[in-house]
């Protein structure tokens, strides 16, 4: 090569990687360590709800099912008893799906309106109603239940729907209204002004330029919604009537129903059907929901 | 008509009971509509009165059966029933009459028992006792006096539940059994601190704290945990209601040769006539009204009255029927009530209330060992004073 | 009126903060001076509820409580979200697996969470059971059962729950950083952990106010889990704030005692709240 | 010349805090007036307030004649281009184009029209079904500028549009600018920090401090005749050199190791005091050296102290008694640091400043 | 020259994109070059390969001699200094000097002394207590510079130092960074899009495209004798006029329009082939116009087409033949647009390159 032969010597190319680094087990043990805490409950919901009762009896509760049955599945989702309807959580699936897709998109429109109005188009005292948003975060719901029972009442609107709609709609507001305000601060306000000066009035900006660019804190305002709408028992049971019972009141119903014997396998089977629809929705927007979180929620 | 009823009725036996209340009403042209919600007194009561309170109510729901639906009634919110006690002749043979009583306000009636559940019954396991090589005891003290055995032969001697309401019935059945009627009475229907912070009551705290010592062991929540290990013969004995049966029953074992039961301990052959009621909300369609009474009189009538309570394990609210087919736990019970020997069920003579704050009390002094039969009596006193 | 339209849209917020919280709140402070009971009534009685209050011992109980779990949570979940964030952040692989396991439990409700932990931690089959089995005989693993360890046994599913958004959201905060902090570091010759501690944290705070709002939040509402796990007991050893005023409004029907606790619960909250949101949204003008 | 715009005692506060105070501005039909300012003097404050899109604290705002003071920034007739383009992200070159004419009602086929004029004219034709990602920055900023000329207003407002731009991209959107100026003769009010820009772009300067104008004239006069201190230091690269002095009523000047006649230097009248405290300035461009130096009326031997090749010509610090001189030479030049040099100027170049007023004598 | 730092077939590849490829570098001891190239040519990469922030795919570098490839970034004597300045946002100036220090466990006295003989070098010591937030972006680039130069390090890496400032900041700094270098006559690498600083900082210049250096050399030679077209027309601004045209053996070159001899020319050696395809080009400053044009030995008659004062001197845009002819003229002198000149240049100061290769001739 050169003649400077002394420095041709010594490494060359990348630094060698060796797979076990220090550092490499620090970080992955770690990372497995964490992970069979968040995980182990999971399997033991899985592996119980797979299991006969007496298996249950005699076995521990992490060892895998040595005959795999389904009949828990089967059961809980269309034979458990709730008083005299013994159909599962079948009964109120379709329920909580009327609940939820409704109430998700009225919450994150009425939402994006005020984190819209908040950010662009701030007036004297909108700040100060937010102030008072973001406090209602911290009220424990409880003390709301009978107030609300009763302007829902006024409003015609108990026992339907709507009502429910209307309720996680404003149980919603505050975290939802604080995602988009901050999503949309972050949009430059000179995009805003060029709508204006293109002549778009607020509602022509918010529909044609601000929707179309928040889906990912759409992303993640739907997953906050869909699991606290889905997981939602006492609303639901509140605000409604029978028919429009959710899912989370069967599930209440198997889970807490004092009978002979706990059936745990049945239980863990209907945990998982219920926990099934958010569980989905996370898997699916994994990436989107820390990109929308970076986008709406860290900006404090 | 369709009538909507809540209640909640859940477990297995109960939900069976209940559809021997749907079917009857359904054979009549109506329609039960069914709306069980498990969430106990508490959770159901804050469902339950969020629709009525909504203006959109159900045709008929359980509430607990008392003092919870005065004020309901003085809004004006539940049915006046009055009309159909008269026709169907309630007064004569709703039996104890008491029963009645609690469903009166100002001289209206406004809700129709169904049953009647006694709480103050011990349960004891035979094969614990000969597990232990004693002898099966006849009542309290004998059972207090066999525990030092039981705990050496690896048994737990007295099953408890960790829940609040179980804490407080065992406290409350042996009330009755350690001091008797009398100030059982002073104490919890006039409210008499005095005697709450007396002589006797200590003795009854006394004998709390022995009870608490032979049950600290246990580790369960639900009741019926907790007689499963009666029924297994791994507990020596439970206080519970007479619900606690259909376990037994449930388990195949036969009265008198597995288990042995002691109403009021096997010390007063004394029984508190609790039960549950239902209550009819007023609404505003006329014919749905109409369904509400038709609903009500049926309750009371005969054939519902077997149908259900044989399913339910308790008792019917009138004494002209024959349960041929009730066991021998059963039979006790109809024995005491036929001889009247009854009292009022707690929650007749305090208020839910007094009772939350009671059992606050119970399930602390029952689950914490540090806390002294003075102390624990000391706060009694100060519930009983603040009384209403 | 150039902002009509959106005051127009701003209605159901106005609405919303002026009538529910507002006047829900006012509504319970009014009635926590009154002795309502089944249903809200107006008879005055002072500060009796208040008394009765602070002189129950399940009140003081439910307080401490919340104030361990509190503490707890705070601490170890932002610990916890921070650590698991870091890891991810490291350019690691499976990054999305690991992150999609963290989040999961987030999808599950406190109903299930307690449900479940209330099994692995019950002595008679799980955790305890599996570790004598394996030969450690004397061990006792109850926390849930211990009137002085349960509130950390509610805290061990509470974390399992919670901590998944917390990663995420201190992972979008790492996320966030300008990378030429971290090779500014590598220049200086700064160990990784020293630069998070000395450089990356301090740089995270609006990212840690925004978890501690999240956490604080879900903290004061923490009712369904120890509900679900314990309902309370042993004893009255797991109770929190919530479950008094639930239990007092609703099974004792005693309002005006629910409303007392719940007006307690609030002034707490304001305690801590009202300076951060007079910082917040007060304090600086423009942003 | 008819005034496209006028703006009358314009004042703007944000809370206590004034950020344009009592401005005058008269701008005339197909005008380019360029905005010159430090961050902060309140430029793209003003160009909010004439778009409409900050609500004026006090004062009228007139465009073309009308009072517009009350106007939605859409009924105002004018476009703007924002440094940031502020293209619609999640539309395409043609709807970003459509947008503001879709919003007036515009029938679709005078649209489709327009759009196509106007892609010619900016010779985006070909981008315009590409999404604003897909284009880089200059092609961006050519369609935020197409998206005013789409909607055929009389006035262009301009902030800071090349300022995201590399070096040759911004010469060259420059040289568009103008040539698209010189093709609509529409009035332009156009921002920036970029003194290049400034000069060769505009009819008029105006340059901003505080909020207030400081002077509004063509380039060539505030460049050759600043106004004040302020001007004469912000426009010019590299700067203007100064040196404290006072000066006689004989016109002489005399400060640290520079005294001079300025005889024949055009006063502004009635600005002449007695033994007046003053600034005098002088364009590096002004000093001249080695040959040419002799030819001067003022002289003096200086040292090198930093070279510094640009290419084209060569900057030179050199410092003569502890006074620094800068100056240019040609980039053939050959000069190194620590060189005695002769430099030398004439008076007639000289700027001349009251010390305490910082005003043009 | 005694070489600091050698970079040997460097090879650089993010997945399948080669980002780096095979480029040799030697630096000598003391020198001060800067990297210049258009953005994503691979500057930033090869900084951070030099400074071990970036694991290099294949190749050698040395500093000082010693292999370093495989070193830490810390070991290798080097500081570095970012465009965003990269400070440390919660500690104080003082705090950001001595942190490198005090992980480097050096004792409290050497550290106190080091910070501040680095904050008298750049003129910070009264901002030592602030933090960065309260330090305006000059002085936020200035305690960046003291972080690497309080680590005395052998190397400094700059990128893109000076481009978030404004034009005035970046020339003041520019200058101190050069009377920094000869202080301390460091080594340094510095990466700009700048090319007034390229020009006036660098002691040598390498100009790079998609990841090789095209030319290498002092300033006035990559000015002067660009190596191939890319760098001539990449250097200089406005930029050099191009004219297509062959080139025959008696040096005639024939393009449209223009037709001169280019004998003189300092041809490279054994590039001239027979009626060569060549591209020619004309810096504008060596365009003439006017009385000068008269001396040169290429002269003809143009059109001015634009006209772009910029204060001190004036660019003017003119067309012969429908050939663009960019030239700049003293800031005095008056023309206007549509005015017929004549024009012309000395054939000693062309550049020509060949159509294929466009290297130079
Ligand atoms: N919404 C606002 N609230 C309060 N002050 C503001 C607001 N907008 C701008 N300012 C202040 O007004 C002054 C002028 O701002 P403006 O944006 O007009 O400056 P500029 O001349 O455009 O500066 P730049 O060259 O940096 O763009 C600044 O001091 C700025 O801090
Ligand atoms: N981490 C990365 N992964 C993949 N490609 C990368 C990465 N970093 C840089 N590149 C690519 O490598 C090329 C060189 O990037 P580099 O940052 O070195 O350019 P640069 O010359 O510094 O440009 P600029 O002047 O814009 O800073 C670019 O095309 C860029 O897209
Ligand atoms: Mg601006
Ligand atoms: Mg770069």
């Amino acid at each position: 090569m050169t003649d400077e032969t002394n420095l041709v010597d010594g490494p060359r190319g990348p630094k060698p990687k060796r797979a076990f680094t220090r550092r490499n087990i620090f970080v992955y043990g770690t990372l497995l360590l964490f992970a069979v805490y968040y995980l182990l409950p999971l399997w033991v919901m899985v592996v119980t709800s797979l299991k006969g009762m007496p298996e249950i009896r005699m076995g521990n509760i992490f060892s895998p099912p040595v005959e795999v049955t389904f009949q828990p599945w089967v059961k809980a989702w269309s034979e458990a008893c709730t008083g005299i309807n013994c159909d599962g959580l079948s009964r109120g699936f379709w329920n909580s799906i009327k609940i939820l897709i409704p109430s998700t998109i009225v919450s994150i429109l009425i939402a994006s309106i005020n984190g819209y109005a908040l950010s662009k188009w701030r007036f004297k005292g909108s700040e100060t109603f937010f102030a008072i948003l973001v406090l209602g975060a911290f009220i424990p719901y409880q003390i709301m239940i009978y107030p609300i029972v009763i302007l829902l009442r006024e409003a015609g609107l108990y026992g339907s729907l709507w009502g429910l709609v209307l309720v996680h709609t404003i149980f919603g507001m505050p975290i939802m209204t604080l995602l988009f305000r901050n999503y949309f601060t972050g949009i430059p306000d000179e995009l805003f002004k060029a709508a204006r000066v293109d002549g778009a009035g607020f509602w022509g900006i918010f529909i044609k330029i601000m929707l179309p660019m928040s889906l990912p804190i759409i992303v993640v305002a739907m997953i906050l919604q869909i699991t606290g709408i889905w997981n939602d028992f006492l609303f639901g049971v509140i605000y409604t009537k029978p028919d429009l019972y959710p899912m989370t009141v069967q599930l209440n119903n198997i889970v807490n129903s004092v009978q002979g014997v706990k059936e745990y396998n049945v239980n863990m089977a209907a945990t998982l059907l219920t926990g099934l629809v958010p569980l989905v929705i996370y898997f699916i927007s994994g990436k989107l929901f820390v990109r929308g979180i970076a986008a709406g929620a860290v900006k404090g | 008509t369709e009538l909507e009823v809540s209640h909640w009725w859940t477990s297995g036996g109960e939900a069976a009971a209940v559809t021997e209340l749907a079917k009857a009403f359904d054979a009549s042209g109506d329609k039960w509509k069914d709306s069980a919600i498990a969430a106990g007194g508490g959770g159901a009561a804050a469902i339950i009165i969020s629709r009525i309170l909504g203006g959109d109510p159900m045709g008929a729901t359980q509430l607990n059966h008392g003092r919870d639906a005065e004020e309901l009634i003085k809004a004006g919110l539940l049915q006046d029933l009055t009309d159909v006690a008269e026709k169907e002749n309630w007064r004569e043979i709703i039996r104890p009459s008491s029963l009645l009583d609690s469903c009166t306000f100002e001289g209206r009636i406004y809700c129709a028992p169904v049953n009647i559940h006694s709480p103050q019954w011990l349960w004891l396991s035979h094969k614990a006792f000969k597990d232990a090589g004693i002898p099966v005891p006849k009542n309290w003290s004998e059972f207090i006096a066999a525990a030092p055995a039981l705990d050496k032969a690896g048994k737990l001697p007295l099953a408890v539940g960790q829940q609040a309401w179980q804490s407080n019935l065992t406290f409350n059945a042996i009330t009755i059994a350690i001091s008797g009627l009398e100030p059982w009475k002073k104490v919890y229907v006039d409210k008499n601190a005095e005697v709450a912070g007396g002589e006797e009551f200590k003795k009854v705290f006394e004998a709390a704290d022995q009870a608490r010592k032979i049950s600290a062991k246990g580790k369960m929540q639900d009741w019926n945990a907790a007689t499963a290990m009666v029924i297994k013969g791994d507990a020596g004995g439970q206080i519970m209601g007479d619900w606690a049966q259909g376990e037994f029953q449930l388990a195949g074992q036969v009265a008198g040769e597995d288990y042995t039961c002691l109403p009021g301990l096997g010390v007063t052959e004394m029984i508190s006539t609790g039960g549950d009621a239902f209550y009819f909300p007023v609404l505003k369609d006329a014919e749905q009204t109409a369904a509400q009474k038709r609903l009500a009189a049926l309750i009371i009538q005969k054939d519902t009255q077997v149908a259900f309570n044989l399913k339910k394990g308790s008792l019917p609210i009138r004494g002209d029927v024959d349960l041929e087919t009730a066991n021998d736990c059963m039979k006790k019970g109809i024995k005491i009530l036929a001889g009247n020997n009854v009292l009022p069920d707690l929650s007749q003579v305090i208020s839910a209330d007094t009772m939350s704050d009671l059992e606050d009390l119970m399930v602390e002094f029952w689950n914490d060992p540090s806390m002294t039969t003075e102390e624990a009596q000391e706060r009694f006193v100060k519930v009983i004073a603040r009384a209403d | 009126m150039k902002n009509l339209n959106a005051k127009i849209a701003s209605i159901p917020m106005i609405f919303t903060a002026l009538v529910i919280f507002v006047g829900c709140t006012a509504w319970t402070i009014y009635h926590s001076f009154t002795n309502s009971r089944l249903l809200p009534n107006n008879n005055w009685v002072g500060f009796d509820q208040y008394e009765r209050l602070w002189d129950t011992k399940r009140w003081i109980v439910s307080v401490g409580n919340l104030a361990i779990y509190g503490v707890c949570s705070l601490v170890i979940s932002v610990i916890i979200g921070f650590v698991l964030a870091a890891l991810l952040d490291r350019k690691i692989r499976f990054e999305g697996v690991f992150r999609s396991i963290f989040l999961f439990p987030f999808a599950l409700s406190f109903i299930v969470t307690g449900l479940v932990w209330q099994w692995i931690l019950n002595p008679e089959f799980g955790v305890q059971k599996v570790l004598q089995s394996l030969g450690w005989e004397n061990v006792t693993f109850d926390p849930l059962y211990n009137p002085d360890l349960v509130i950390y046994g509610i805290l061990i599913a509470g974390i399992w729950q919670g901590s998944g958004l917390i990663m995420c959201v201190m992972l979008a905060g790492l996320r966030g950083i300008d990378g030429d902090i971290w090779k500014a570091t590598r220049v200086d010759g700064i160990k990784t952990w020293k630069t998070y501690i000395f450089v990356i944290i301090p740089m995270m705070k609006p990212v840690f106010v925004t978890a501690l709002v999240l956490i604080a939040s879900g903290i004061i509402k923490v009712y369904d889990l120890v509900l679900a796990q314990t309902s309370g007991g042993p004893g009255i050893a797991s109770e929190v704030p919530a479950k008094y005023v639930y239990d007092k409004m609703f099974n004792a029907q005693n309002l005006g005692q629910g409303f007392a606790a719940s007006t307690m619960m609030l002034v707490s909250v304001a305690i801590v709240l009202i300076p951060w949101a007079y910082l917040q949204f007060g304090g600086k003008k423009n942003d | 010349m008819q005034s496209s715009i006028s703006i009358r005692d314009l004042k703007l506060s944000f809370g206590s805090f004034d950020v344009l105070k009592n401005l005058n501005l008269e701008i005339g039909k197909g005008e380019f007036l360029v905005l010159l300012g430090s961050s902060g003097c309140g430029k793209s404050t003003l160009l909010n307030c004439i778009a409409g899109l900050l609500d004026v604290t006090d004062g009228q705002i007139f465009i073309n004649g009308k009072n517009v003071t009350w106007e939605e920034p859409s009924d105002r007739g004018i476009g703007m281009v924002f440094q940031s383009y502020a293209l619609y992200p999640q539309m395409t070159v043609k709807g970003n184009l459509a947008f503001g004419l879709k919003n007036a009602k515009v029938p679709k086929a005078e649209i489709e029209k327009r759009i196509a004029r106007t892609a010619e004219v900016l010779q985006i034709e070909s981008l315009l079904t590409r999404k604003p990602a897909a284009l880089s920055g200059g092609q961006r900023q050519r369609v935020a500028i197409g998206r005013a000329l789409v909607r055929h207003v009389d006035v262009f407002l301009f902030d800071e549009p090349l300022s995201n731009l590399d070096a040759k991209l911004r010469a060259d959107l420059r040289v568009e600018i103008k040539r698209l100026h010189h093709q609509l003769k529409n009035t332009m009010i156009y921002v920036t920090h970029d003194q290049v820009e400034a000069m060769t772009l505009a009819d008029r300067i105006a340059i901003m401090k505080g909020g207030v104008v400081m002077q509004l004239d063509s380039p060539s006069i505030i460049y050759n005749r600043p106004a004040n201190k302020y001007v004469a230091d912000f426009i010019g690269s590299p700067a203007m050199n100064f040196y404290q002095g006072t000066l006689d009523k004989d016109n002489n000047f005399r400060g640290d190791g520079l005294s001079l006649s300025v005889t024949g230097y055009p006063f502004e009248e009635g600005r002449v005091a007695q033994n007046q405290q003053v600034w005098l300035g002088i364009r590096p461009e002004h000093i001249r050296s080695a040959d040419a130096a002799q030819q001067c009326a003022v002289q003096m031997g200086a040292i090198v102290e930093l070279v510094e090749p640009m290419g084209s010509d060569t900057q030179i610090w050199s410092v003569v008694d502890k006074q620094n001189y800068r100056f240019r030479v040609d980039g053939q030049t050959e000069m190194t640091e620590g060189d005695s040099i002769r430099i030398g100027f004439d008076p007639e170049n000289l700027s001349l400043f009251d010390r305490d007023s910082e005003l043009r004598l």
